[in-house]
């Protein structure tokens, strides 16, 4: 394998025979290259966490029909980099009754818990952290080590404001956390392991066009994990003051920054691992670069379209929020398991047309009827409250046609 | 390799620590806590016995009794804090001394 | 001793440490996070005994949810006095009695005869959890627990919501 | 199928269903219960008379007499059978009882002034006071009816019943039985009219002393029945190795054999029911009942039944006895008893003042005659006194009621206090009263034995005969002395009644009764005539070779081994002869100038001593009631009541009820309280201290169960590892 | 499988210790003068008002419940996700009948008004 088509590997290979060439014992060989990778999988994300949010100032400015970063470096490219050195120069101020060690420790577990997932994510056939074959629990049980570092933030921070933010915030990432789940069972099932390396591998035909309703589950419950876009009430400056990170300041509130950002890059990630295939693509498997090329252009497409709903969606109210999770969302992933579990196995084996065609059509059928109910459900619930409003002999103006977003919280 | 007894013995000492807490701790909640603990002792007991006697034979009776525990504990929490919240909503307490209505 | 020991005893003195310190400490939301400490423990022994699913299982479930709910719980009934274990009375006479079933337990347990048995190599085919799966759902298998344990978990989700429901009547 | 021998069944009955009528259904209507009574009466006379002409015309009656047999009671293996049987005795008999039975239902019609008005004052249990009538203008009293007529006439038709049974059952069972019947109805018929405490006590009286009669009787049965295992008369009599074994083997008592034991024994309810010496004192106080009850009782049934029983088991009591041989104890025993109740009953006659009383004790010395017969041998001579002093004594009583009836008939008249039955009170009758004189003086005639017309004299005579040919002279004379005195007190009877002047205003309306009570007299007159024609016998100088001497060869079938030989002396003859009209001389003189009715009795003035002593019955009664009631009284009181009830029984009762009591006490103090209570008490208590203990343990503390369970399972845990190890 | 946890292990620590060296970095970077007004709990700038113990409502814990429900019933439901290619239908359809279980549990959840955030 040369080193342009696999250079990873081949890095590997020669640091293990220079290694062992030391005459250090295999085990702690082993150890210093797992140490190599791991820093290297944790490193990159943080590095490349400072493009992210240039990136985003810069596409959300466009969104908005403004500049966005400009002044420092060509098109404001070293802002970042500049707001990182303030942040690292801010003073830490704790606030007095606050839990030292609860108060601490919730950066650090946010960030730690995002970095977590790149340990499974198969950058390409062959290069990957560790390809255990519970990988997608994995992610869920980052996941709630993420949310644990939500709670110590807003539990530490002895502040009310933040106690309620925080558990605001953690009652959110908990509700989103079960459709992400159900959605993520549909592309265990079509590939038969839980390895995200495996997933990626059995794509050959990329499983949004298989099953485009565990698809669009999951990006949405994606979304709101990271408290981005409509769903971002955690630090939402209206309702409760920035949420759980009131009392942080200096790098730990950048740290929670950083976890955010990164979060919805990793999201990303793992939702093109999944749904997109990963490294699948043209030549994937006899040069595993091209495989992770494929993966960024993926990831970064998936990331540009979170973007986009981040930047034109207005905020969730907290019921309206759950009421889509919990009467929608979680529906939509059962329904769409049930489906697939069943479809699937009627029809037979392979990636066959006839099996895709049939997931394809009954997945897009569950879509319609959930959209057709979730409009039913809006007119009954406006018309019941029309009657109660009642005749009244004023003069009313014809009611205006009221989307479903701008409903006042009785 | 570890021997089996090194298990047995640390979800012993699991077990009494949790049985201490039940005991002991006023606060019913921190009762559930020693629960768990003892359940969590129960369950490094269960999965030691099948690592070491059954994996081998292939026999998956240790795995689903695990996760039978998990499913039990899960429910057991849920409901035993609910009965907790709704006793505090009534009776403004949560220590388990207060409530002995069924007392001799 | 080998490095696998090192970690056990390692990790066993970190969970006895959390065990203790969730036992004694007098805050109980630091009670609440030694338990998620423990349960960090035992899920590394879950780990070390090879079985994968279980350990992935014990933190999502545990930790993820378990924790979470009694954090909330706790919250819930912040208002309520924090207790200190040191103030009931019974806390002595408890603790002997412990100590006395500890020593019984190790000592019932060194009488067993397999006690210090190893542990041998499981082949990978023997850890794919598609065994479970397949297990799980097998007529002959474990089907009826696992329907079981579906109707357990409703059973629960029903007691609990209607328990935990604040009903019209009674908002103080 | 009404064959004969079934038909003599129909004999008895129809009085027995007379009675249950009337007592059931028509006790109210009086006409209606004496036209049933009468019914019944005349139905079983008709039958009777049938069967009577059946038996006199069939041949070797005694041999196979008619009759037949039922099982009645299941006795061991085999049956005890009662049955009805018509032999010569049993057939003569037959006749005079159905004969004097109607005609004394007859009478009693009129007797109880069937027809009158009730009395106003009339009252049940007592005698009719007589009606105030008012009959154009002016009231008079006229005799009431008796208020219980119905009663008396279903009474006399059970009596009626009972003597029919007796006579015609062929066993000593049934003959028993009717004895008793009859017992219980003189007890009835005397007490009649139980408002008056004299009636009630005669009856008593009468009852107690027959039933002492009976006990013997009873016993000499048994005994019979236990030895020979049967009472059948013909099966005892005519089975010679039965009778062989009864004469030969010796009873216990006195050395007797059995045959004279029994014959003593039945002897014994003979004399209670006859009336003989001892037992005699019921008869005179039997008065008390109304006059047909004591022609009943007195002339045709109860006094003949006693006779009849010991003709029926004379071969018993003669057993062993031929009539040149001793007599056997029982023959003595009936001599004796028979001689001196004749000679003491006609003294006593002699004495009395009361009409009804003087005929009494002439019975009883009639019966002592035939006794006397039975006594010596004379068994023909017997039967045929029997039958003829039947006729004649009914025919007396009856007309002694008439003239009393007639007597109450004038002191109602005159409302004059006087006593009707009192012959003092009388007087000159004869003209007032000429049927009831003619008829009173036919039978007065035939019981003193007016020689040759009335049967009196041919009966006594035969007696007499018998008597002087089988040698007994002691008993000859005795009874010729009895014949005396009969014939002296007959005679004063007749002239203190109907001759001479009426001594009371009531004598004077004294008025004749009616036909109904008048006509029963003739026929009963006829009858005291002729009856004594049919046993003329053949000894008899003059006519004796006329007469067929029906009677004695008839009767005589019953003993064929003792044919009546026939005496030849002519002494008997004569001695009745003197005897008979010397006596009615004699008392025809006495009493003729008898003028006053408060003036004392000639005899009185002439042996007043002797009078007074007869007067009073010999003071036997006293005697009695001194010597062996009041006794018997103390003894029931003091002995059986004070001592024997009340301080042994009682005591003995309250002895066990004192120590049940103390028993008790003892048990509820000693064991129940103490004991049972305590344990109880002690449980309860008990648990209670128990549950107190335990309540302790519950203290609703979770965490305090906890605690314990946890101790509990580390000490079992620490037992089981103890044996783990040791093991 | 050992080496695959190794290596979970030694990245999750690398994990933690990056943010944690950083803050570390920071501290030591960043001027350190704590006043009263400063330190103090930050109400918008205003005074503190009451205790910072509030009452919570009780949909914290409902969800949190149902969340715990779902959780676990979606971790026994991966290996039968797993194993889906190899089981046959009648395996699916008593999968498919504890997804509805427990789809009724929500429906239960739902009628109750137990998933309204009020």
């Amino acid at each position: 394998m040369s080193f342009v088509a696999d250079p990873v590997t081949f890095i590997i290979d020669w640091l293990q025979r220079v290694l062992g060439g030391w005459g250090l014992s295999s085990g702690w060989v082993q150890f210093i290259l797992f140490a190599l990778g791991a820093i290297l999988l944790t490193v990159g994300p943080m590095l490349l966490t400072v493009g992210l949010i240039w990136v985003e100032r810069k596409l959300g400015g466009r969104f908005q029909d403004r500049l966005g970063p400009n002044r420092v470096g060509p098109w404001g490219v070293f802002q970042t980099i500049a707001d990182m050195l303030k942040i690292f120069t801010k003073e830490y101020i704790t606030p007095i009754g606050a839990d030292k060690v609860l108060y601490n420790l919730a950066p650090i577990l946010a960030v730690g818990a995002v970095l977590g997932v790149w340990a499974v994510i198969p950058l390409s056939s062959t290069i990957f952290g560790t390809n255990i074959n519970v990988g997608v629990l994995y992610i869920m049980a980052v996941g709630a080590i993420g949310e644990l570092g939500v709670i110590l933030a807003g539990l530490g921070s002895n502040n009310k404001y933040a106690l309620l933010g925080g558990f605001r915030a953690v009652a959110q990432l908990i509700s989103y956390e079960v459709p992400m789940v159900l959605a993520l069972l549909v592309p265990v099932m079509l590939s038969g392991s839980m390895g995200l390396n495996d997933i990626a591998g059995a794509q050959k035909v990329a499983y949004v066009f298989l099953v485009p309703a565990a698809a669009l589950v999951f990006f949405i419950a994606a979304i709101a994990e990271n408290g981005r876009a409509p769903f971002d009430l955690m630090e939402a400056d209206s309702e409760i003051v920035a949420g759980f990170n009131i009392e942080y300041s200096g790098l730990k509130f950048g740290m929670f920054y950083v976890a955010d950002f990164l979060h919805a890059f990793t999201s990303a990630l793992v939702f093109s691992t999944i749904f997109l295939g990963g490294w699948q693509g043209p030549g994937a498997e006899q040069y595993p670069i091209l495989g992770f090329i494929y993966l960024m252009i993926k990831t970064v497409i998936v990331y540009v379209f979170l973007l986009g709903v981040r930047f034109t969606l207005p905020r969730f109210r907290i019921d309206q929020m759950m009421a889509v999770n919990w009467k929608l969302l979680t529906p939509l992933a059962m329904a769409a398991i049930l489906v697939t579990a069943i479809v699937d196995k009627l029809t037979p084996g392979g990636f066959g047309l006839v099996r895709i065609v049939a997931l394809l059509v009954s997945n897009v059928g569950l879509l319609l009827i959930t959209n057709w109910l979730v409009g039913a459900y809006v007119r009954a619930h406006r018309a019941r409250r029309q009657v109660v409003s009642g005749p009244r002999t004023v003069v009313v103006a014809p009611p205006k046609p009221v989307s479903e977003a701008q409903e006042v919280n009785a | 390799m570890i021997p089996l007894s090194w298990f047995l013995i640390l979800s012993a000492i699991l077990f009494i620590i949790g049985l201490f807490a039940v005991i002991t701790r006023k606060n019913s909640i921190a009762i559930l806590l020693g629960i768990e603990l003892m359940l969590n002792a129960a369950n490094i007991n269960i999965i030691t016995f099948w690592r070491y006697l059954y994996a081998p034979s292939g026999n998956l009776d240790g795995i689903i009794l695990a996760l039978m525990v998990f499913v039990v504990a899960a429910a057991e929490t849920a409901v035993g804090l609910g009965l907790i919240l709704s006793v505090y909503r009534r009776r403004k307490t949560v220590v388990a001394d207060d409530l002995d209505t069924l007392k001799g | 001793m080998t490095l696998m020991q090192v970690i056990f005893l390692a990790n066993a003195l970190v969970t006895i440490f959390a065990a203790l310190m969730m036992v004694t400490s007098r805050k109980l939301i630091h009670a609440a996070l030694w338990l998620v400490l423990c349960l960090f423990g035992v899920a590394a022994v879950f780990g070390m005994l090879e079985a994968s699913f279980i350990t992935i299982v014990q933190i999502i479930v545990y930790i993820g949810a378990i924790a979470i709910l009694i954090l909330f719980a706790v919250m819930l009934t912040q208002n309520a006095v924090d207790d200190s274990y040191k103030g009931n009375r019974r806390w002595l006479m408890t603790g002997l009695v412990a100590l006395l079933a500890l020593g019984g337990t190790l000592l019932a347990l060194f009488t067993w005869p397999k006690v210090a048995s190893l542990s041998t190599a499981l082949t990978t085919a023997q850890l794919d959890i598609g065994l479970i799966g397949q297990a799980l759902v097998d007529p002959q298998g474990y089907v009826i627990p696992c329907e079981g344990s579906s109707l357990l978990l409703i059973a629960a989700l029903i007691g609990a919501i209607y328990v935990g429901m604040e009903r019209k009547g009674e908002e103080k | 199928m009404l064959s004969l021998n079934s038909l003599i069944w129909l004999i008895p009955l129809p009085p027995l269903v007379a009675f249950m009528l009337i007592v059931l259904l028509t006790n109210k209507r009086k006409g209606l219960s004496h036209w049933i009574a009468l019914g019944g009466a005349g139905l079983s006379f008709l039958v009777s008379m049938i069967v009577f002409v059946k038996a006199i015309t069939t041949r070797g009656l005694a041999e196979s007499p008619l009759g037949s047999a039922i099982n009645w009671l299941p006795a061991a293996e085999k049956w005890l059978k009662i049955g009805v049987v018509v032999d010569p005795l049993s057939a003569v008999v037959l006749f005079f009882v159905a004969w004097t039975e109607l005609m004394i239902f007859i009478y009693s019609i009129g007797y109880h002034n069937y027809g009158q008005p009730a009395g106003k004052e009339d009252r049940a249990g007592l005698p009719p006071h007589g009606a105030e009538v008012r009959e154009h203008g002016k009231t008079h009293k006229v005799p009431s009816i008796e208020p219980m007529y119905a009663r008396f006439f279903a009474f006399i038709s059970v009596f009626a019943f009972a003597m029919l049974l007796l006579v015609l059952s062929d066993n000593l069972l049934t003959l028993y039985i009717g004895w008793e019947i009859m017992g219980f109805c003189s007890y009835f018929l005397i007490g009649f009219w139980y408002g008056k405490d004299s009636a009630r006590r005669a009856a008593v009286k009468a009852f107690i002393t027959t039933r002492i009669g009976d006990v013997f009787m009873l016993l000499g049965i048994a005994a019979l029945y236990t030895l020979t295992g049967t009472l059948n008369f013909r099966e005892i009599f005519h089975n010679p190795e039965t009778m062989s074994m009864l004469t030969n083997t010796l009873s216990p008592v006195f050395h007797l054999s059995w045959a004279g034991l029994i014959g003593v024994l039945l002897f014994m309810g003979t004399i209670g029911k006859s009336a003989q010496f001892p037992l005699h004192v019921w008869l005179p106080d039997a008065m008390e009942g109304p006059t047909p009850v004591s022609a009943m009782i007195h002339a045709a049934t109860m006094v003949s039944a006693g006779v009849y029983l010991v003709l029926r088991t004379f071969p018993l009591l003669s057993a062993g006895w031929s009539p040149e041989g001793a007599l056997t104890v029982p023959m003595t025993a009936m001599a004796v008893v028979g001689a001196f109740t004749a000679l003491f009953a006609a003294t006593i006659a002699v004495a009395q003042n009361d009409v009804k009383r003087v005929l009494a004790y002439s019975t009883i010395s009639q019966l002592g005659y035939m006794i006397a017969a039975l006594g010596i041998g004379a068994y023909t001579a017997a039967a045929f006194h029997l039958v003829t002093h039947a006729f004649f004594k009914a025919l007396l009583f009856l007309g002694s009621g008439s003239i009393i009836h007639g007597m109450e008939h004038g002191v109602l008249h005159t409302g004059e206090h006087v006593d009707p039955q009192d012959m003092r009170n009388m007087g000159g009758l004869r003209t007032k009263m000429p049927v009831t004189f003619w008829t009173f003086v036919a039978g007065g005639l035939a019981l003193s034995g007016f020689p040759l017309i009335t049967a009196g004299f041919w009966s006594k005579d035969e007696i007499l005969s018998g008597a002087f040919n089988g040698g007994h002279l002691a008993v000859f004379i005795t009874l010729a002395v009895a014949a005396l005195l009969t014939a002296f007190y007959t005679a004063r009877q007749i002239t203190l009644v109907f001759l001479g002047q009426p001594r009371t205003k009531a004598a004077e309306h004294a008025s004749e009764n009616k036909p109904v009570m008048t006509v029963p007299l003739s026929i009963l007159a006829f009858f005291a005539i002729v009856i004594g024609w049919v046993g003329i016998p053949k000894a008899f100088p003059g006519l004796g070779h006329f007469s067929p001497a029906w009677f004695q060869t008839f009767v005589g079938l019953m003993l064929p081994e003792t044919a009546a030989e026939e005496g030849h002396s002519p002494v008997p003859l004569l001695t009745s002869l003197v005897v008979a009209l010397g006596g009615l001389a004699l008392g025809w003189w006495v009493y003729r100038k008898f003028k006053d009715a408060h003036a004392k009795d000639p005899l009185e003035i002439g042996v007043k001593p002797v009078f007074k002593v007869l007067q009073n019955k010999y003071f036997v009664d006293e005697f009695y009631q001194k010597y062996i009631i009041n006794p018997c009284l103390w003894f029931a009181d003091k002995v059986v009541y004070q001592f024997l009830d009340k301080t042994v029984i009682d005591g003995a009762l309250h002895g066990i009820a004192a120590l049940g009591m103390k028993l008790g006490n003892l048990l509820r103090f000693g064991f129940d309280l103490p004991v049972v209570n305590g344990a109880g008490d002690g449980l309860a208590g008990g648990t209670r201290g128990l549950g107190g203990l335990l309540r302790k343990v519950q203290t609703g503390k979770v965490q305090q169960y906890m605690t314990i369970a946890l101790a509990s399972i580390v000490v079992i845990g620490l037992i089981i590892l103890s044996f783990v190890i040791s093991s | 499988m050992l080496h695959e946890w190794f290596y979970l292990v030694i990245f999750l620590s690398i994990a933690f210790l990056l943010p944690a060296a950083a803050i570390l970095i920071a501290g030591l970077l960043s001027p350190r003068k704590t006043g009263k007004i400063k330190t103090s709990t930050y109400e918008c700038g205003i005074e503190t008002v009451g205790s910072s113990k509030i009452q919570f409502k009780a949909q914290y814990y409902l969800f949190g419940l149902i969340f715990l429900i779902f959780d676990v019933e979606t971790v026994l439901l991966f290996p039968f996700a797993v194993a889906y290619q190899k089981i046959l239908l009648f395996g699916v359809i008593e999968a498919v009948l504890f997804v509805l279980i427990l789809a009724a549990g929500l429906a239960y959840a739902w009628r109750k008004g137990a998933l309204d955030w009020h």
